[in-house]
């Protein structure tokens, strides 16, 4: 492939998507708390593990941002840290279920018929229960681990993409360079693969944006409710679970910023994707 | 003090050899009046004796809240919904024991003080050697159908729940105590137990401490969630499963008349939610809080905490069978580096009692006082470390259950053997895959390096002296085998009179924390929250809410 | 299935005696296999099973929770679907401007949001602070059906919160497929006036599709219940979901999960029915 | 008393549109008049702004769009300076549209009489009489049973049906002008006819003027009064449609009618013109003549100075030297084709091949028995209308369908398998298509280059230097440089793309090529330079074509002979000459009549009855009879027509005698 004019094409789109104020917010967001995923141990005040039991449940204040939690912990380290364990599990889940659902869609969308009837049944049967509830038989079966964590919502997600994968490709299937390839003995690795899947990937991309928003929405719920990330972790969803009995009592802080560092993330990777959908419609 | 020596020879009569010796102890001050009212009671000393003894002494018994409520009146309680279905046998949770505190009663009240008050015995005492227990039963209780209550269901309530072919969650109580068809007869309102080995705390087997043991009537019916036929104060109106209860005023109660016309009771799966509805006026009264989840309401002068001590504790158990716990210096290091009035304080906001690496917590009669208490010394656990060859720290993994505050009380062990060199990967898992199979080899409780526990609250240290710590105990997760323990636990069980309880208690003591294969370094209380104003509430560490005398 | 649910049952300070009692009560002490046939023709006969927690059959179980949580999903539908239509609509036709941009970003906002968190804000304010609302969606037994709205109002709000960016998100697409379309410039090409195409021409066709999208998001809607059913404190379908996948409880688990499904199949039967009564194409075959 | 006042007046007009904050001109000082009753025609090339002048016309531009310059004036009045009631008013009463695809154009949840009584109710009539003047308008336009139509929703009725509707609607306010945008293209060649038919009858009985807008001359020249030529947004010719056609002033305009392959014009006689390079890009500045970069004739003046539009005898053209357009040079060069022997050999047999779509009570059989045989060298014909199976034929013989039990294919005298993948390589490489579509044919993230090679390599087997140098030579081939070998597909024009995917059918040395539409997706001018690129390179290679396209003009240069095919089945087969000229089976002769052609503007159609039926409800005898006008009752309906052999190689089925078979003309 001729990677010049390739190049040139991303480089384009990605000049006209910066163009848009909200994919910009949304790129500033993400980027933010990719960085504290990354490098939040080293940027913060506080160790997010350290307790400090005499001062615990200090309202925000010059020395601690956000105050701190019921173990004396500083909440903004922890808001900062808090960012690993989700944008570690939520985006394997995501690409996990990428490449399942791209695989899956391919195959359903080129071979058509029976193998695609049969699938297609399948994925309506994932399709029919919402995410968290398939996760929670899964992870009461399984017993709850970021692993399982991660299978769980890349086999739910992976339907989605899927049938998006799926319907794209039915469209390319209908183009004729799909029947040149078959007319010059193309295997099926090669048509499904080099031909019909680069044509595919801005639909993919974009889905795989949504999945990643919905995938951090499910594991912060699933945290929330206990499924999800385990403690110690300072969890966004784990720490508003162990805390929002707290608010009735004043102590909002040990809950508001973790639900502005979630909500914040979401809508971020919503921007882009939106973004992103937005440029492909132009 | 002055001793009223002809009052107490009065009394002194027609007691038997351990209690006179119990009020020996108290006359020669080896017992403390404390526990001499709570051991009395055990003993069977009736609370008119024991008052009179006490009077005699020079000291009397604490005067009953005498505020009178005001009879009327709903009150709306709630609490975590109950794991099964109510039915005296098989209740095993804090759930399902609070609705069986509304309509039924056991023989025995192990009250908030830990002392053994009669209910539905009006008295008992012991054979010489304790292996016979003989109860009064109160006359005229009626069930909630009309019945008499007699011996006859008395005998069949503990048949049933010794029978190991019906499989009752008083097993766990009962195994090695009491055995079918130990309970026996005498009269209508006379009944004896025969105990399958000595057992000088044996009352507590019968009171509310294990809660399945409720009297209900002799034939009990399948669905007995639908009737819930008791003595207790309060009659079943409705009940939905998952969702609630309510109970209406038992006209016919044999105690004095209960005050409120209802109860109303609603469940909820989780503590926050209950906060934020009492919070929002919803309701009147939550109970068993665990600390932590109450902080936002213990300043607040709207509500009134009722705390109940217990005996409840987080056992860190490492394992003494393991590297690097083999050598009990490690294991002593660590100990050391815990700073227990900080974890009391911060943790727990001073709602719970310091614990010294044994089961016995100071509010047990027959701790011994005079054992020193372990405290923070980094300086002495280094050399420990250096001693043991391991000044250069140590790694391990703590596996533990995620409960109440025992993820954050994790954090706070492995923040501090930090100190030590101490390097703790934390392993907290969901409460069923940390107890597993529950038996050696499929269970991460029995079978991890380190581990914290949850052990419910006992009347009485026998349990956590023997499954978790002797060499043939079925929780022994810290893989403690050591006979002279042993021995010192088999003598300390059989041991009628306190005295000597309490000699056993100090070797023991003094041997756990030389051995130090777990550490116990709380015994948090638990708390029940009312609106403020409410008045008469008593509630038990088991998990028993006792409305009779509530008013709002 | 955990290897022991006598075990996980009674928790591991129960006497084994107990535990072996109760699985051999529950059958659980069987082969898996035989466990599992055994529940799957139960459950095609309409014997959903007993509970594990509850050792009673699990239908009433389902059938109250099932009621409860319709209604609270009625109180979410009812409030969201003219609100998100209404948005949409407007969005689309002042496209581009401002209000759209405002509309989107706000509808985006509050769909991607977790209902725990608007949940609990919402508890905070409106429960805790100012006491406007009930924080627990149990209403006394025998409250009358305004009491009962009165209640499920609070817990609605986070399920319309994620539904409203949805639904006018679709109102939208609709409305502007709709605007861009032929037909409405042959209509606005007649004379009619912006409004009576708009309401002639517009809206009909541009809402029909969402109708399908709006019953495949009731799926979605009762995964949002697990979280506010928790809590709101509500006894629905997802709080009996959620208990008994903590208590283990497989049968309740299981029926819980498959009336879930069964639900979707209906809704969206439902939907294609109601689509194909409205839309001209499909109940008037092909062409002739 | 006559009015004078022209229905629609452009003065100077002017539109751009926004693209991306970049302002866009897409009409530049566009002048033009309409009187009332006249039909004028706006022709051109796609891109050109004949659709942009149409919604201008009814002040309906895109959101983005904007009349930057000039005015429009309708009847005399300003629409540009009407209050939106004025304009209300101006659309029920004075001006009406009808554009491309009445299947949009319908709302598709109302019914036909709702949507046609709006006119009613919009134009004051009372409620009352609304039901009897749908009745009444849907009747004017032809429609049998309007009673019955007016229940119906869109979906229900055909293609041409909904057009009339459509028609009506428009024609229902008796309006002043009518503006008529490309209305039968997407249409079937016999429903376009009718369509224009009704058209041109209606205008007989209205007063109404017509602003007509088609990239089809052909229709121009046929519907029109007068005619103006749209060239990158100016007007660059206008004139009565008879001086256009015949004596056209502007290069550009001789330019377009030399391009087209019109009757009589043969691969055999002679290349067809064309245009080189490309439409300005919009928004590119030019100074002088837009045309002049591609015009044959052009100096430094036509570079430098753009030039007026000048009048003289009412033909009018924007150019510096108009009587040179003329005596354009032809510019490609004169073909060395080669007629082939009609003895040549057979390549490819085909017999009894059928295949069927669905199954039980859905089974459709899409071709039937068709028995047709393709010589080495030459071009076989494929016509009829959409539907007729002529793709599906075609993907029959590439192996990309299985044709039913029975059909038998032979290649070079050996069976050929159903499917490509039992096929041999060398049956695979000797059997290529050219698409109809080349965005479709050729995938969008590959390269030119990647497109060649991987066919080279996997058909021919070459690698390294020789696989290169037949790249080189294939490029070279197709007229492409080295420089496009780089590109993505749509880095190209639509006739570089048909190049590619033309270089790539013949990177395998096919001996047949299956030609699908070549052209149809492509403009005038650059359908001519591709099909003389075909006939080169047949005449190169000796390669037999089969190709299929619904325009006769392209069929009939190219085509050595000509199979018609109706419904699945082939009517007629014959050289192609007999076939145009007759006697000709009665569906051909339809055929022929219908499609427009200049200088062709008087013939009498070949009227045909009825819709096309589908294969679902394939007639029984001759599958043509239900639309025959020269249907023999109780005959064709039952039995299956014989073969007339009119002469060696000229095949028909039918029940006529052969000396009443149709004749042209």
């Amino acid at each position: 492939m001729n990677t010049q004019t390739a190049a040139a094409g991303w480089r384009g789109d990605l000049r006209r998507l910066s163009r848009s104020a909200s994919f910009d917010i949304g790129v500033v967001i993400v980027l933010f708390w990719v960085a504290c995923a990354l490098f939040g141990p080293h940027l913060v005040p506080y160790d997010p593990f350290a307790d400090d039991l005499l001062n615990s449940l200090m309202p925000p204040s010059f020395a601690h941002w956000f105050g701190t939690d019921q173990l004396g912990r500083d909440v903004f380290s922890r808001v900062i840290v808090g960012a690993r364990d989700i944008l570690t599990v939520a985006p394997i889940a995501t690409v996990l279920s990428t490449i399942l659902g791209t695989a899956l869609g391919l195959t359903m969308g080129y071979f058509g018929g029976v193998i695609d009837e049969a699938l297609s049944r399948i994925v309506d049967a994932v399709l029919a229960l919402p995410t968290v509830i398939v996760a929670l038989l899964a992870l009461t079966a399984l017993g709850t681990s970021n692993i399982t964590v991660m299978v769980v919502i890349a086999f739910s997600f992976a339907p989605v993409i899927a049938r998006t994968v799926r319907s794209a490709v039915l469209a390319e299937r209908g183009f004729d360079y799909v029947a040149a390839a078959e007319l010059r003995r193309e295997n099926t690795f090669y048509i499904l693969f080099i031909e019909i899947l680069p044509n595919v990937l801005p639909p993919i991309l974009v889905e795989a944006t949504v999945r990643l928003g919905y995938a951090i929405f499910t594991v912060a719920t699933l945290s929330f409710i206990g499924f999800g990330i385990q403690p110690p972790s300072p969890d966004w969803g784990l720490s508003i679970s162990s805390n929002y009995g707290l608010i009735g009592g004043g102590f909002w802080w040990t809950v508001v910023f973790d639900g502005a560092a979630i909500a914040s993330l979401i809508i971020g990777i919503n921007l882009i994707a939106d973004g992103i959908e937005g440029l492909r419609h132009d | 003090m002055t001793i009223n020596h002809k009052l107490l020879d009065i009394l002194r009569r027609g007691r038997n050899e351990h209690e006179n010796h119990l009020i020996d102890g108290v006359v020669r001050e080896a017992v403390s009046r404390r526990e001499f009212l709570r051991y009395g009671s055990v003993l069977g000393l009736s609370a008119p004796l024991l008052g009179g003894i006490s009077g005699a002494l020079g000291f009397g018994l604490a005067p009953v809240a005498a505020r009178a409520g005001t009879p009327g009146g709903t009150i709306r309680f709630g609490h975590i919904v109950p794991a099964g279905a109510i039915n005296p046998v098989t209740i095993a949770d804090p759930g399902g024991v609070t609705i069986l505190s509304q309509f039924a009663e056991a023989l025995v009240l192990s009250a908030p003080d830990l002392s053994a008050v009669p209910l539905l015995a009006e008295s008992w005492a012991p054979n010489n050697d304790g292996t016979v227990w003989t109860f009064k039963l109160r006359q005229n209780v009626k069930f909630h159908n009309g019945k008499l209550m007699t011996a006859d269901d008395v005998v069949a309530t503990f048949d049933r729940l010794a029978d190991p072919a019906v499989g009752s969650n008083a097993l766990s109580a009962l195994s090695g105590m009491l055995s079918k068809g130990g309970t026996r007869k005498v009269d209508d309102y006379t009944v004896e137990f025969h105990l399958d080995a000595a057992n000088g705390n044996f009352p507590y087997a019968v009171s509310t401490d294990n809660y399945n043991a409720v009297i209900v009537p002799a034939e009990m019916p399948d669905d007995f969630e639908a009737t819930m036929i008791g003595t207790g104060p309060f009659k079943l109106e409705k009940y939905t499963p998952k969702v609630g209860a309510s109970f209406v005023r038992n006209p016919d109660y044999w105690g004095a008349a209960p005050l409120p016309d209802r109860i109303e009771i609603t469940f909820y799966d989780d503590y926050q939610p209950q906060i934020l509805a009492l919070q929002a006026g919803e309701i009147d009264i939550i109970q068993q809080v665990p600390v932590l989840q109450a902080v936002g309401l213990l300043a607040d002068p709207t509500f009134n905490i009722i705390t109940t001590p217990s005996s409840a504790h987080h056992q860190v158990h490492m394992r003494t069978d393991m590297e690097p716990f083999k050598d009990k210096r490690v294991r002593r290091a660590i100990a050391l580096t815990l700073d227990r009035p900080k974890f009391v304080q911060g943790l727990l906001r001073g709602k719970a009692q310091i614990g010294n690496d044994s089961p016995f917590m100071p509010a047990y009669p027959s701790t011994d006082s005079s054992v020193a208490q372990r405290e923070m010394n980094i300086a002495e656990a280094k050399q420990l470390m250096e001693a043991a060859g391991m000044a250069g720290g140590f790694k391990t993994t703590l596996t533990t259950e995620k409960y109440l505050e025992i993820p954050d009380y994790a954090v706070l062990i492995q923040n501090a053997v930090k100190e030590i060199g101490g390097d703790i990967t934390l392993n907290i898992m969901d409460q069923g895959a940390y107890y597993g199979d529950a038996v050696p080899g499929k269970s991460p409780w029995l079978d991890s390096e380190m581990g914290i526990t949850d052990y419910g609250h006992r009347g009485v240290p026998n349990v956590f002296l023997q499954a978790p710590l002797s060499s043939t105990g079925t929780w022994n997760s810290a893989h403690f085998a050591n006979a002279e323990y042993d021995t010192l636990v088999k003598g300390y069980i059989a041991s009628l009179d306190l005295e000597s309880q309490r000699a056993s208690a100090g070797k023991i003591q003094t041997l756990l924390l030389d051995e130090t294969p777990v550490i116990f370094s709380y015994f948090y209380d638990f708390l029940t929250v009312t609106k403020a104003g409410v008045t008469g509430v008593v509630a038990t560490a088991m998990g028993h809410i006792m409305l009779a005398q509530a008013s709002l | 299935m955990p290897g022991n649910v006598g075990r996980a049952m009674l928790g591991p300070f129960a006497d084994q005696a107990a535990v072996d009692v109760l699985n051999h009560e529950m059958g659980t002490d069987r082969p898996v296999l035989v466990q599992y046939a055994d529940w799957i023709s139960g459950f095609v006969t309409g014997d959903m099973g007993m509970s594990y927690a509850y050792r009673s059959p699990v239908a009433p179980f389902l059938g109250t929770a099932l009621l409860n949580s319709a209604k609270l999903a009625a109180v979410a539908f009812v409030l969201v679907v003219p609100l998100g239509i209404f948005g949409g609509v407007i969005a689309a036709l002042y496209r581009g401007r401002p209000t759209d941009r405002i509309l989107s970003v706000v509808g985006l906002s509050a769909t991607v949001v977790p209902e725990f968190v608007s949940g609990i804000l919402l508890i905070l304010i409106f429960g805790v602070w100012l006491r406007w609302f009930p924080i627990s969606a149990t209403w006394a037994d025998g409250a009358g059906p305004l009491t009962q709205l009165y209640h499920l109002i609070l817990p609605a709000i986070p399920l319309v919160l994620i539904l409203f960016g949805y639904i006018a998100r679709m109102a939208r697409a609709g409305m502007i497929e709709a605007l861009d379309a032929d037909y409405t410039r042959t209509a606005v090409l007649k004379g009619l006036s912006y409004p009576q195409v708009i309401w002639r021409h517009v809206l009909r066709n541009a809402l029909l599709p969402t109708i399908s999208v709006i019953a495949t998001q009731t799926v979605y809607l009762i995964g949002g219940l697990v979280v506010i059913e928790i809590l709101f404190h509500y006894q629905g379908i997802g709080s009996l979901i959620y208990t008994a996948a903590k208590k283990k409880d497989f049968p309740m688990l299981q029926a819980g999960v498959m009336s879930i499904g069964a639900l979707f199949a209906l809704t969206t039967l439902l939907a294609d029915l109601l689509y194909a009564r409205l839309n001209p194409r499909i109940r008037f075959g092909g062409q002739e | 008393m006559t009015d004078t006042t022209p229905a629609l007046q452009f003065e100077n007009l002017s539109v751009a549109y926004r693209v991306k904050g970049v302002s866009r001109p897409v009409l530049a000082g566009v002048s033009l008049e309409i009187r009332k009753g006249e039909a004028y025609g706006l022709v051109g090339e796609s891109g050109c702004g004949k659709s942009t002048a149409a919604f201008a016309a009814l002040r309906y531009l895109p959101r983005n769009g904007a009349v930057t310059a000039g005015r429009i004036l309708i009847d005399g009045q300003d629409i540009g300076q009407m209050a939106p009631p004025a304009l209300r008013q101006l659309r029920r009463q004075s001006v009406a549209m009808v554009y491309q695809d009445p299947g949009k154009a319908l709302n598709p949840s109302l019914t036909i009489g709702r949507q046609v009584q709006e006119v009613f109710e919009l134009a004051g009539v009372p409620r009352a009489d609304w039901a009897a003047r749908t009745v009444e308008i849907l009747a004017k336009v032809q429609i049998s049973d309007p009673q019955l139509v007016m229940g119906r929703y869109p979906h229900q009725l055909s293609g041409g049906m909904q057009q009339r509707v459509a028609i009506a609607m428009a024609i229902a306010s008796n309006p002043t002008l009518l503006v008529l945008d490309e209305p039968t293209t997407g249409l079937d060649a016999t429903v376009e006819a009718e369509v224009l038919d009704l058209i041109q009858h209606l205008r007989r009985e209205l007063s109404t003027a017509i602003l007509f807008i088609s990239h089809n001359l052909a229709v121009i020249a046929r519907m029109c009064d007068r005619v103006g030529v749209l060239y990158a947004g100016r007007l660059v010719e206008e004139a009565p449609t008879a001086q256009i056609f015949n004596a056209p002033q502007h290069p550009y305009t001789a330019g377009l009618l030399s391009c087209l392959p019109q009757a009589g014009r043969s691969k055999d006689q002679a290349p067809l013109a064309t245009i080189p390079g490309f439409l300005p890009v919009p928004g590119e500045v030019i100074s002088g003549c837009v045309f002049a970069a591609r015009c044959a004739v052009a100096d430094d003046l036509c570079r430098s100075t753009e030039p007026a539009f000048r009048v003289a005898d009412g033909h009018a053209s924007k150019c510096h030297y108009p009587e040179r357009a003329g005596a354009l040079p032809v510019v490609a060069k004169a073909g060395a084709t080669l007629r082939m022997a009609e003895q040549a050999a057979a390549i490819l047999q085909i017999e009894n091949l059928s295949k069927s779509f669905g199954d039980g009570d859905q089974r459709q059989r899409v071709l039937r028995d068709i028995g047709i045989e393709l010589r080495k060298g030459e071009t076989l014909g494929l016509v009829g209308e959409s539907g007729s199976g002529k793709t599906t034929l075609a993907r029959c013989l590439l192996g990309l369908l299985q044709p039913d039990m029975g059909s038998e294919l032979k290649f070079a005298g050996e069976p050929l398998a159903g499917r490509t993948a039992a096929r041999t390589r060398d049956q695979v490489k000797s059997i290529q298509i050219v698409f109809q579509n080349p965005d479709s044919a050729l995938n969008r993230s590959h390269t030119v280059r990647r497109m060649l090679e991987r066919t080279i390599s996997l058909l021919v087997g070459l690698k390294g230097a020789a696989r290169e140098a037949r790249v080189q030579a294939l490029t070279q081939g197709v007229r492409l440089t080295e420089r496009h070998l780089a590109s993505m597909p749509r880095q190209l024009s639509g006739g570089l793309k048909q190049r590619v995917a033309i270089a790539r059918a013949f990177a395998s040395d096919p001996q047949v090529l299956i030609c699908d539409e070549p052209t149809s997706a492509l403009d005038v001018s650059v359908q001519a330079a591709i099909l003389n690129l075909l006939a080169d390179l047949q005449a190169e290679t000796q390669v037999s074509y089969i190709l299929i396209s619904h325009d006769l003009g392209v069929v009939r240069y190219l085509s050595d002979r000509i199979a018609v095919m109706y419904l699945g089945q082939v009517l007629e087969i014959g050289p192609a000459e007999t076939v145009f000229s007759g006697p000709h089976h009665p569906y051909t002769a339809a055929l022929l009549s219908s499609a427009p052609a200049i200088g062709d503007e008087g013939a009498e159609r070949v009227k045909l009855v009825g819709a096309l039926p589908t294969t679902a409800q394939r007639p029984t005898g001759c599958v043509f009879h239900t639309r025959c006008p020269q249907s023999i009752p109780g005959l064709c309906g039952s039995k299956a027509p014989p073969q007339i052999v009119l002469e060696a190689g000229h095949v028909i089925e039918c029940h006529l005698p052969a000396d009443a078979l149709p004749v042209r003309g």
